[in-house]
């Protein structure tokens, strides 16, 4: 049976199969025993599998996500709440030397698996520290697998891939797209059929939202559906954009990018996070490296500016990757 | 370091204007967030920290600085803000991500900077720890004097910051108060689900500080802990973690309903203890306390029709102090 | 008077000079009292400044480089020292959010005038933790700038303009190129005419060490001079490569780069940095989003892998973007 | 917990045999960077952090613990790792970054895993602290016992993952001890120009954590010390932090001059004076003594050649092991 879910809902019902039958499986994070994640994912799990398995901490980002790198050690699979990924900056070395890292070190003989849940982006007036995306400063540590589901049929399968990868994993989720109370009505594009029934979604493999002939639109997260958005005004207006999922950047799907490239010979790579030193530029160069003659004209970039985010409404809205952008990017490219 | 009548007036005035300016905001906030809450809607979108319940500590703090001293405050630095005397109608503007407001409208409410009183804010815990120790630092090498203030939560009392800072102010002596505001909670975890021992000023003691503890959330007590503590900083004697218990009344964030906090666990609101305290003392009557807050709702709602009449920056100003001395 | 330097001796005398002159610099970081830093720019100060300017701090880089943020906001213009980039985890909340984002937070109110100094790079056998190169991963932040001389003309002259400089300036340094004693032998091609008195680098343009018609080759720190050694082995098999260093990453000189290019029509982008979402990425959208024709072929990368550094030397010279794999890289780009 | 006369043997045995790996080492160190220093030259490239001076710790300690517990190093884990039975060909092969090293040569001195004794290190300052704390709470989960030992240095101690380990260390009750290996340097920087107060193990009491300092470097005394912190934890009451007086007689790595350390503040070498004090207590005689360091320095010698002998990993094998589970 399948039923039409939030991204929250999905995922917490990936997390709670496998924690009903892996005892290795606990989580950890600030306010997770009575809050149950910053998106819900262990929303009820308090109650149900108590205070030795879901362990609200202190606020003390670097102490307990490295305590979670060594449980992973010594053979438990935490799943570690991160809230906001503005705050990698007080733990960020548990995420670049440590359990990125120790598994190569090791030469093999230590693994490190756990899966670190992080909430992206912005979009809701939050300003500077608490809107950014910083996918691309997590998906440039080697050793760390980085997946960013955009809808509830891959969070659910995405998070059961993660709980049975033997490795780091970080797992993203734009804020705007899962569903919680606070964030307002749930986007329509973010909610999905999902099988009661547990199922896997592989890594590294881009999802093609939507078919299109004319013009090749990458995203992630948030940008996936606002993208979808433009492509929905520019199908008027007679454009015909193929909407891609990246879903995972580490590993990072540069075959299918490719091939839709090759289909449409136009790309717009959109991008919440800062534009210079990361996704955008990687996914570019992915084509570039391949085949620069597969560009019928120069690829474009919708994405948040290299400036820290405004807190203003007016503001803030202006430097978005949002659909209207998107949408005069595509016809620019059309023209 | 007894304070006069006239100054405890001045305490009791200071704290209905915080309050004052926490309510308007509260009122402010729920525009546009009816019947479906959203962080992003109305005109005072995002994250909102109020401070109704800590105005003591403001109030009582700021009453034992001077001009020179150095402020930073954290998530939630309205009752600071206030009572530094940070302008009410650019704090009020920026609240509204307005243009007159204290960052133009960039910074919002956990980012409040007002240098004309040496007041600053961060939205990351413990941040501002590192930066008032090095304003004092400053002034150290400019042999200029200043004692500088980091307001923090207890929560943010178990972070790494805390520890490294507080270690470098006892190691060089260094002119800094930490204001550890326990409020018991960081966000829905009490403090005794998040620190091992009963008191961060007993912390004081793996540092070379000294440790003040206030169990009162009234201003006059705070007041003479501060004082003590800013006395043996101007005096060299080095820093000092200044535990005050004191009260969130409002939740963590406008949204937060709270259903967490046990019954037997409700806090008090300190601003009615203190009026009450007063007029027993016979320092106010009850209608100089009614004149009082309704001066303090007057201006208040005076700061607020400013912010509201007051432009949007505009959408091309966001590209405007990425980087100091460059044009636009 | 002009005379040869290590970029060691030549940052040395522009720290020094700036700090006879200003009471607001002072040096602060772990052994620099008695060290002089990682890189020898404060060797002496401690005797000659004094301790009040010359700070040795305990191991707590979130406490003391915050605590230069909070000194550089109350007027003074702090220098400090930070070793190795490998140690940014333990202290990313005060680049990220806080010295980087306070003078855009504020609304221009306060300014944050402060110079991190960081050594980068590997080549050494100094394993996973200790031969990073990051350089993407702080100049993915916004509202810091990012510079990475590579000799010491510019050593001296870009830290002349970065202790001029108002913003939050990141001045990095590979270790291999700061002629300092524990490296050996320094490489003649970071050696240079240094002359005695004070002048500027301007940040935000590149350099070219070398010109050349066939093709372009990008680098920055240590990647410059292996770029150099394949030039000139290119040079005797009748390959003319043109050398740029990039010398600034924020900001970045994309027309210096757009320009070279498009005389050569190939471009190899070499970077000791990760490959994925880094600068070579970053390089080649430059080039790409301007006008993918300008390639005459695919523009190649020559990096560091997206794996964690190994210890032993067979592998860890396999996977540096050494003089070898730049000069093949070229000779298949000619072919 | 008094030592029998075995066991002190095996103490100094333990020491010996640490001895023998760092001047093995420091010998081969030297190949191929003279008369022009340079890192990365030599048969054993890269930084190198020994441990002469420290061997009491790492014998002392270990020799409280059992196979079930659990232990993380620093940059300087020699002592500790050859103490605890970390395989020593191997460990030595590493060292040269040879295949058949315990980490097939992709970790080098500062990272030695040995999963089969619990043992793991870190170059990053007390980056260890927190792997140590979630082994334990692994355990506890787990239902299974054991005891995490954090080796860290008393420079670590000002490390901000101190504080937020030693909390959850103290608030949850785990069975963790963190033991600060005072060497009075933290590279040219003195405990008193970098640490605030005295003892680090005074800081316990900020935590709820016990604290023990052993002001000798004197394998019987630390041992002492530790088996009662072990006992503690393994009673179920909590952690400790561990403080011992050692030293650092070969600098902080090799290529310092230590030109900044004070005639007076010159360091002794614990190990003559263990000896000295078995053979005054007529646990040992100059003759085994003798044969316990030449047997040392003989499994040495044999480690060496192994690891000598050994093939270097192709470079190829540089891109196995980025994710488990992938075929490379
Ligand atoms: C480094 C970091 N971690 C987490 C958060 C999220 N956060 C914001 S406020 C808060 C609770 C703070 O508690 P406390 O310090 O007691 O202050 P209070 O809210 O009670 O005033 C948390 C966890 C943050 N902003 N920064
Ligand atoms: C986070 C971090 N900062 C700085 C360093 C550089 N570093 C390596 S060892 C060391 C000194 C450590 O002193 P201590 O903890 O006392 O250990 P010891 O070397 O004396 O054994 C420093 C500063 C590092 N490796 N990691
Ligand atoms: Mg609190
Ligand atoms: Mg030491």
């Amino acid at each position: 049976m399948s039923r039409i879910l939030t991204m929250s809902r999905a995922g917490r019902e990936a997390l709670d199969w496998e924690m009903e039958r892996r005892p290795e499986i606990f989580c950890l994070g600030e306010d997770v025993f009575k809050f149950g994640g910053i998106f819900g994912t262990m929303d009820g799990f308090g109650a149900k599998y108590g205070p030795e398995r879901v362990i609200s901490t202190p606020i003390s980002e670097t102490g307990f996500i490295g305590m979670a790198a060594g449980a992973a050690m010594a053979g438990m699979h935490p799943v570690v709440d991160l809230a906001y990924i503005d705050f990698i900056g007080v733990c960020y070395n548990v995420l670049l030397n440590c359990a990125s890292k120790t598994h190569y070190m090791s030469g093999g003989a230590v693994k490190v698996p756990m899966t670190l849940l992080i909430g992206t982006g912005g979009g809701y007036n939050n300003a500077a520290q608490h809107s950014q995306c910083l996918h691309a400063t997590v998906a440039h540590i080697p050793g760390a697998k980085v997946v960013y589901p955009s809808n509830a049929y891959d969070a659910k399968g995405m998070l059961h891939t993660a709980l049975r990868d033997e490795n780091f994993v970080i797992f993203l989720t734009h804020k705007g797209t899962a569903g919680v109370g606070w964030m307002g009505t749930p986007i329509k594009t973010t909610l999905s059929e999902v099988p009661e029934e547990p199922y896997t979604v592989p890594f590294g493999k881009v999802k093609v939202y939507r078919e299109g002939t004319d013009v090749t639109i990458t995203g992630l997260g948030m940008s996936v559906h606002e993208s979808l958005k433009a492509a929905d005004e520019l199908e008027k207006e007679g454009i015909s954009a193929e909407v891609v999922d990246l879903r995972s950047l580490v590993p990072l799907d540069r075959e299918g990018i490719i091939a839709s490239v090759a289909k449409t010979g136009r790309l717009i790579v959109t991008d919440e996070d800062y534009m210079s030193y990361g996704v955008s530029g990687e996914v570019i160069t992915t084509v570039t490296e391949h085949d620069p003659t597969l560009f019928r004209k120069p690829p474009v970039r919708v994405t948040t500016p290299d400036i820290p985010i405004p807190f203003a409404r007016p503001m803030e809205q202006a430097i978005l990757p949002l659909a209207g952008r998107i949408a005069d990017a595509a016809r620019k490219l059309m023209a | 370091m007894e304070l006069t009548a006239e100054q405890r007036k001045g305490l009791y005035r200071t704290m209905a204007l915080s309050r004052a300016f926490d309510d308007a905001m509260i009122a402010l906030y729920w525009e546009g967030k009816l019947p479906i809450f959203q962080f992003g809607a109305g005109p005072l979108p995002g994250e909102l920290h109020c401070s109704n319940g800590a105005e003591p500590v403001g109030a009582g703090i700021c009453a034992a600085l001077g001009p020179e001293d150095m402020l930073t405050a954290d998530h939630r630095p309205h009752h600071v803000a206030v009572a530094r005397g940070v302008d009410l109608d650019r704090m009020a503007a920026e609240l509204l991500g307005k243009k007159p407001g204290l960052s133009q409208g960039k910074g919002g409410h956990m980012h409040i900077y007002d240098p004309s009183v040496n007041f600053a804010s961060s939205g990351i815990i413990a941040e501002g720890m590192a930066v008032a120790a090095g304003m004092a630092l400053a002034r150290r090498i400019q042999k200029r004097p200043g004692v500088a203030l980091a307001f923090i939560g207890e929560g943010a009392a178990n972070q790494g910051a805390f520890h490294e800072v507080c270690n470098m102010v006892g190691l060089w002596k260094l002119p800094v108060i930490v204001v550890v505001q326990d409020n018991e909670w960081g966000v829905s975890t009490a403090k005794s689900e998040s620190t091992a021992i009963e008191r961060n000023a007993d912390r004081a003691v793996a540092y070379g500080m000294a440790g003040e503890w206030v169990g009162t959330n009234d201003p006059d007590d705070i007041y003479a802990a501060a004082a003590r503590a800013v006395a043996r900083a101007r005096a060299g004697e080095g820093g000092t973690i200044l535990e005050v218990k004191t009260a969130r009344l409002t939740g963590h964030f406008m949204g937060d309903q709270q259903a967490y906090i046990p019954e037997q666990m409700k806090q008090v609101d300190p601003i009615p203890l203190y009026r009450e305290k007063l007029i027993r003392e016979g320092v106010l009557s009850a209608e100089e306390a009614d004149a009082i807050e309704a001066e303090a709702k007057a201006r208040m709602a005076r700061a607020m029709e400013f912010a509201k009449a007051a432009p949007y920056p505009d959408p091309s100003e966001a590209f405007d102090h990425v980087f100091a001395g460059e044009a636009a």
